[in-house]
């Protein structure tokens, strides 16, 4: 308990970062149409691929001869890269369906 | 100073995050929106990639190298993807998002064990749950892929009683998450052995829910990714990977909640009650099912076709809906829809019930096809609507000759592109026999008062 | 002072039903009807209000100093009135420059409502307006039962019907009303007049307006229509014409005040006209807008019926007779006053509706 | 094989119009038009086309195998008919039975087009409905123009005049589309039917139903009403009563397949109308809905008009004709091949139209 | 570990603020999101009070006497005052809020200069910025105050080119806090005479702005509070108060430009142009204004009402609005408000043109009232509405000898408590004749064709 | 220009904090209906009143003898709380014609 109220008061920050983005994203989403349900998850879903950055840091930072990281951090750039680019591009396929403009004035 | 070039990148990168979503939640901004957010993660990356850190390996090779493949091999599979097969890819790309976090988690703790180094409770709890969300995410993503396809049914991956596998599954996870925290750092192996398990769990959870629920479940682990994501930029005290990653955590899961409200279910009912899922959002005939559609999506089919067909019949004159459907029509037209109606020679109950009622709402004459003319148009229509007609858009008049309507003229809505059918049950009409067209693959049903559907769907389109 | 409501001799109306009797009884005169004067519009003697005396027609001649009746008494019934009486009728003066020097020379204080002028003000007394609308009304009820076709469109599994489609010339108060009894009934319905405000009317009740350029119009002619020029007129036979040739039903209520009504379809045009339709003259009394009208007659000309008929009103007696007793009473009470008629020329209503005094 | 087509004694329609005979003439057959049969229908012999060769009615009774008309020719021109003979008309064989023995005695072969089966197949030839769609327009249209008011809702400056009430018993074809009709023209609108499915097909034409309970209905009889229970008339007379004395107008079209028409409205209802309102019985021909309905005659009872008449849709001969000959070549078509006559009596529609065979 | 419980109180009351401005947003939930965002405040106080801070003084009498002299006041100002005077109420509240950071800022700068040491440029920025901002409101808001309240007249307090003397002030403004900052600590006398210059342009901020504009304004310096309470916060580095004021500050940003474009104007064009000002909101006849009212008012006023009445004339045909104004009609039925139409003998251009255009409508009969039962009927009416009718509702017909329609019988629409005219501008009907009625107190305008003005009542309504 | 950069490094999170919560007071606000701007102007505008929390802390913290600031902050006290309570109410009552519940569906 004692440890906990401790990381409350070190990161008060960090925790009202973490409930306002909380909150942030749920009014970014609270009024989408039904139709944009699978674009939106899809480009979330290339989002969360951000999980890239972790593993460039890591392989930056990564011994030249330690091979075992060196393998398994490629692998994971190279999972990462498939969630962002291919999340990237499947959502912008998704959403040509609407590109007719309205001409309602 | 360039430390802050590099957090000022990720601060860009995270607000782009922010307003792409915002702008991926509207149908005319979507587009510009999921660029931004690929600038914001373009950003992010080069400037992690260039930032010099020091003397370091860098290992720029293996780094290029793993980034034109995966880049490569993500562009392809989007780009080659069938249409109908979207949600399946996005499964794939987010199950290997999930794959990518474990990684992370892994290579750290074998560092931790290599090294002998204590890390604190914290960090090992954080490294935990990135192994246990990011696997969960990895192999339930799989999972989903495989059923969405039809390459696996329920069947054959589910047990009786299931979720109380499952129950066991979920305590065993958080248990040895607890107990990996007693080590520091705890041995490789025992890692090994903890991943193999959440691997299974994420499997397991996934198996019992029906085929028809897989784009809920895609959304809710996809939101688990997020999370993952989140627990890795821990690890590297990263902003922009704590902040994307709670941001789609958090439009993950309030996403999902509006899936399940769009099919008129619970998300418990969906994760637990898997067995027999999908029946309520579905409505069989023996073997066959009709497609349901929700208005919001009807609307949006309406407003972007080229051309629209009505076929009004006997429930637009029970819902009286005539003058809502010429709203309707009005906002259709508005957006440069070309509008038409079908009217069958008898349709509804009297000769020329559906002139009364289309011209009590003013509906212009030459809007007006009769059968002929509107069998030859329709080909070329794009959504015909069908309101509260039945028996006149019945296939078995073509092609049953055991069916009492064998012979007589009918709409051929099918030779249209989407079809959409607003009656408020499966009920028969007049001559009381069940229709083919509902089981059709071009068919969506809207159930529902003519009326009242119309109005939503007028409310719809003006949201557009 | 006596009333005298007189039994119109070639029609079904009453110029005052019983419930107008009401209201003129409180103002302290008395009231003889002519027996049976309402009968055809289903108002009986014994629907009148007590106080009302029914009386023979020639007791009513003689003894009302007002007498109130739809069209103008004969002229020999005229002739034998005393002097000093008031009578109250539609007398066209406008029409017949001789109507007014009669009427002076009998020495008879005359009333006619159709001067009443088309003022805001005026509008509760407008019987032109109350009897064009019921004519309108009525034409296309006329039309409609005359065709041998449906109005409507029907698609039915006898095969489609198209639309008929109905022509009004003349968007006045009977034109308006008839275009939207024709819309009502699914016709298309197009119109003409020559009144600039006439083409927004029009669209305003879902018709087409058929444009003709240069018209003439007179702002000080208190919203009627002026005489147009013979190129004008030749210009818009010409469109009518082409929407003519198409119609199954032809409606013309085309007035100038003062002159002979405009001919708008030629002889030619009807002859272009299919077999079946009907033409329905409202402005026959004055002449007709078809060449080819002959007032109060149904005449049939290749096939297309020519109805010349300026008094249809006359054909839906019981709420006719409601509405002009309505106006005719709200104009009496202008000038009775306390029991006796009592005339302020100040009153633009009264002065222009006053067509010779007794004197 | 010969086709003729007779001119109708006693109304305008034709059995067959000029595009019908088109249709025809591509089955190899030869057709007999009697001279100026169409006429009154707005076809002239020579709109007919080319092939069509127009006869005297003694030639054409003499050379046509196969004769069609609207009503059954008269029993003296029937018994100079050569036997074997094929005659096609609305025989009407369930009011009467003598009818089909008559004709089998003069070994004749009629088909009845009133016998064709209410079946969605056969809903193109279904005459019975297109002809009593427009009786139910054209009643609608006659009432309107017979009383002597508004239908619509006028609030004018000369005072408000009340929407007509019309109330209209029996929604089948006819009275559906007298429904719609009355309710366009803007009066208010009551119907009543013994079927349950009517009420909601009433109500989606935005009247109102009037309620009363345990009328009999027999799913078997295809979807035709059946005789009521004395007691359910007598209720249900009591509840027409009510709403017949406030109505305008009151349409009948009340029938039972076979036999009297139900009495709906008594005599002591229609003293309780206002005087001035209209009954139209299109139910008339056989026995009428109201009491007091003298068939193809206009009656005034205390004020009140009665109109008996069942065929209303000669009225509108030119659509009427159209309509008809449609129906009437679907039907053709049926049995006509390669130009001649071939009887398939496992069809459902040809067995039961065929009220006698030629042996 | 209490430490934390304060900080888990601030946290829960901005969570309550959040949410509570979010409830505020919409009509249905904006009453709970009001008693949300005061409980927030509620907790976020008390947990300030009680919390031990050890050994200090406390003060606790003078806290509490304050506390109960400032709510008792506000709760009776806020009570006592008028529906209608509810604005000026909230420009006083903010003004006082804007004074209550002047008085810390000042108390901070006291405490500086008395001790004399040095607090850091940063520290004094801080201070200094809480001083400018909160000055600003202050005399701003009290300003707009005076104005809303009739008490000031645009004339007496501007100079000719008082955009130029704003400009100046500004500059000065700013130069002096900087100028400030260059001194650690700044004498007290300075820091008063840099108060007084906030003070005063403050108030030649708002001395130009017209009016009408006034709530525009309110919403700005209600920003401008807000991010006074944030510099503060920044002071105590008090997490609440840091992000309450941010959020405040954010949605008043956003809310004050909502406000300029239901005005059709620029904020720029609000604060630069602000002489004659108001004049585009207005239409004026002579030294009559017309008021107007937005759609959403309008739809509110309607929605709120039990009962309303529709006036149509000849502008509804024009328009050929019968259908949209059914619409509205049944919008306003489903919820309970009771709906009429006033038929005026002679509206329109023919006998019986309304009925015709009703019945198309299928407006039932009974709702339709002729002259005499809509005269008896309006003084019990909530609201009118008037679609394109202007000779019939004139009241010089009633009151002016001298006008044309003097004695022609009107629909008395006056006796309703509320009146909405839909007409597209202030030209006069068939008569020619302008029309009081525009300019009564109970009457507002909404331009724009009549068909188009419904149609988006009708949206409005909906939304609600 | 230094200084800048070193604020943006030592406070990074709160920056995070401060953008997040400018885009949620955004996306809170860019829906509402015009009727209801002036409440919820009045109900941010109570919100603003969270400045007394300083004024609070502010006093505690006096010298019970340092009558300038006792005096200053009590009066801050009363204006903040004039601010919290007056804003919250007026809010409230403005709020009270909005209490018609819908009968619609
Ligand atoms: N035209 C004529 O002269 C005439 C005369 C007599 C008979 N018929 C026969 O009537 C039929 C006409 O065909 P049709 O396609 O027009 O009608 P239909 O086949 O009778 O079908 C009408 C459909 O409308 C739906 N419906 C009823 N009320 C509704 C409401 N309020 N909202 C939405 N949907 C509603 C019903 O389904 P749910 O119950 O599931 O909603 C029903 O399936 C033909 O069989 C024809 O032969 C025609
Ligand atoms: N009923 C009859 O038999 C008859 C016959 C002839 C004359 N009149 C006369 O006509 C008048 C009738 O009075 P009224 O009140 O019905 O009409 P009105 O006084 O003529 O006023 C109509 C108003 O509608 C507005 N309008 C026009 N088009 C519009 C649109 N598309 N959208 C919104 N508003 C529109 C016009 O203002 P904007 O231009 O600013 O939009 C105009 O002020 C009376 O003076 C009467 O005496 C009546
Ligand atoms: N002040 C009022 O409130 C009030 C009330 C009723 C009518 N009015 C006005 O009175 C005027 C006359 O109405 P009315 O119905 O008695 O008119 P009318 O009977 O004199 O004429 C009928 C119509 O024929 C038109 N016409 C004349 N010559 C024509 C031509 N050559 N071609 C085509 N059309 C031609 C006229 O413009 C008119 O619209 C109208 O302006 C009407 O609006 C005013
Ligand atoms: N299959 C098809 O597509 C098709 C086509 C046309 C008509 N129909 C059906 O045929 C049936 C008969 O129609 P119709 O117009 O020829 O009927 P009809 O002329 O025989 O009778 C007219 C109406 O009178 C009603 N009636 C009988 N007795 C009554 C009583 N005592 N009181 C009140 N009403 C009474 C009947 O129910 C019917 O509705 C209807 O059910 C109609 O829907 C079917």
């Amino acid at each position: 308990m004692e440890q906990f109220f401790q990381f409350v008061d070190n990161n008060l920050i960090l925790l009202y970062l973490l409930a306002f983005t909380v909150m942030l994203g749920f009014e970014l989403i609270s009024k989408v149409p039904t139709v944009l349900h699978t674009p939106l998850m899809s480009g979330a879903n290339a989002i969360s691929g951000v999980v890239i950055i972790g593993a460039i840091l890591l392989l930056r930072r990564a011994e030249s001869d330690d091979y075992f990281t060196l393998i398994m951090g490629t692998l994971g750039i190279i999972l990462g890269m498939i969630n962002v680019v291919g999340g990237f591009a499947v959502t912008g396929r998704m959403l040509d369906m609407f590109k007719k403009r309205k001409t309602k004035s | 100073m360039l430390a802050s070039a590099l957090n000022l990148a990720y601060l860009i990168g995270a607000l782009a995050f922010v307003v792409g979503i915002r702008r991926l939640s509207s149908p005319d901004t979507a587009r510009k929106g999921n660029l931004l957010s690929a600038f914001g993660m373009g950003i992010a990356i080069l400037a992690t990639l260039v930032y010099p850190f020091g003397p370091i390996p860098n290992n720029y090779g293996w780094i290029a190298g793993g980034m034109a493949v995966g880049g490569g091999a993500g562009w392809l599979a989007a780009n080659r993807v069938q249409m109908t097969a979207m949600p399946q890819m996005v499964s794939i790309f987010n199950g290997l998002g999930g794959a990518c976090a474990v990684l992370l988690a892994l290579i750290e703790f074998r560092q931790l064990d290599t090294m002998g180094t204590s890390a604190g409770i914290s960090a090992l709890l954080v490294l935990g749950l990135t192994l246990l969300i990011g696997a969960v995410a990895f192999t339930g993503s799989i999972l989903a892929y495989l059923k969405l396809d039809g390459k696996v049914w329920d069947s054959q991956v589910t047990i009786p009683n299931h979720s109380v596998l499952n129950i066991v599954l979920l305590i065993l996870a958080v248990g040895g998450l607890v107990y990996i925290c007693t080590f520091d750092p705890p041995s490789f192996g025992l890692v090994l052995g903890y991943m193999a398990l959440c691997l299974v769990y994420g499997f397991s959870f996934v198996a019992p829910i029906g085929g028809a629920d897989m784009p809920v479940v895609i959304s809710l682990l996809n939101s688990f990714t997020g999370l993952s994501a989140a627990t890795a930029g821990l690890i590297y005290d990263n902003q922009i990977m704590l902040v994307g990653g709670i941001l789609v955590g958090a439009a993950g899961t309030i996403l999902t909640v509006l899936m399940c409200q769009a099919m008129n279910r619970s998300l418990f009912n969906v994760i637990i009650g898997g067995f027999g899922g999908g029946a309520s959002a579905k409505t069989s005939d023996g073997d066959q099912v009709a497609k349901t559609v929700t208005t919001s999506d009807a609307a949006i089919q309406l407003f972007y076709a080229q051309s629209v067909m009505f076929v009004p019949g006997y429930g637009l004159a029970v819902a009286q809906a005539q003058k809502v459907c010429k709203e309707v029509d009005d906002l259709l037209q508005a957006n440069g829809v070309d509008v038409k109606y079908a009217i069958h020679p008898v349709a509804g109950r009297m000769p020329g019930h559906m002139n009364v009622l289309l011209a009590e709402a003013d509906v212009p004459y030459p809007q007006l096809l009769d059968l002929d003319e509107a069998n030859s148009a329709l080909p070329n229509t794009d959504a015909v609507v069908i309101v509260g007609a039945n028996d006149v858009v019945n296939p078995a008049a073509l092609d049953d000759p055991g069916s009492p309507v064998y012979g007589m003229p009918v709409l051929n809505v099918w030779d249209a592109k989407n079809i959409i059918v607003l009656k408020r049950s499966m009920r028969p009409g007049y001559a009381g026999i069940q229709n083919q067209l509902f089981f059709h693959p071009k068919t969506s049903m809207l159930f529902g008062d003519a009326k009242d559907s119309l109005q939503e769907l007028a409310g719809e389109i003006k949201n557009l | 002072m006596q009333l005298g409501i007189l039994k119109e001799q070639k029609e079904g109306r009453v110029a005052i039903v019983p419930k107008g009797c009401e209201q003129l009884l409180g103002l302290d005169i008395g009231i003889l009807l002519e027996t049976g004067a309402g009968e055809a519009a289903n108002f009986a003697d014994s629907d009148y209000p007590e106080g009302v005396k029914a009386a023979s027609r020639a007791e009513v001649l003689k003894q009302a100093d007002l007498l109130v009746s739809i069209h103008p008494l004969a002229d020999s019934e005229m002739d034998k009135l005393e002097a000093g009486k008031t009578v109250v009728a539609l007398f066209e003066p406008f029409r017949d420059d001789a109507v007014a020097p009669a009427l002076d020379k009998r020495k008879l204080r005359a009333f006619s409502l159709d001067m009443i002028p088309r003022t805001t003000l005026a509008q509760s007394m407008d019987i032109l307006s109350s009897m064009a609308s019921i004519a309108g009304y009525k034409a296309v009820l006329l039309a409609a039962h005359t065709i041998p076709r449906y109005f409507p469109m029907l698609i039915t599994a006898a095969g489609s019907v198209k639309p008929s489609r109905v022509l009004v010339l003349g968007a006045g108060v009977a034109g308006l009303q008839a275009i939207a009894t024709a819309k009502r009934l699914g016709a298309m319905v197009e119109a003409f007049d020559v009144r600039a405000a006439a083409r927004e009317e029009v669209l305003s009740l879902g018709a087409k307006f058929v444009d003709v350029e240069g018209a003439a119009e007179d702002t000080s002619a208190g919203g009627y229509a002026v005489k147009q020029s013979e190129e004008f007129l030749a210009r818009q036979r010409e469109a009518v014409q082409q929407s003519a040739a198409k119609a199954d039903v032809v409606i013309t209520t085309a007035q100038i005040r003062s002159g002979k009504a405009p001919i708008l379809l030629s002889a030619e045009t009807v002859h272009l006209m299919k077999p079946g339709s009907v033409v329905i003259d409202l402005a026959a009394s004055t002449g007709g807008n078809c060449e080819l009208t002959e007032n109060e007659k149904t005449i049939n000309v290749n096939g297309v019926t020519i109805i010349g008929d300026s008094n249809l009103a006359a054909l839906m007696p019981q709420d006719a007779s409601t509405l002009f007793s309505n106006n005719l009473v709200n104009f009496l009470k202008l000038f009775i006053k306390e029991g006796e008629i009592s005339i302020d020329m100040e009153n633009e209503i009264i002065s222009s509706a006053l067509i010779t005094t007794e004197s």
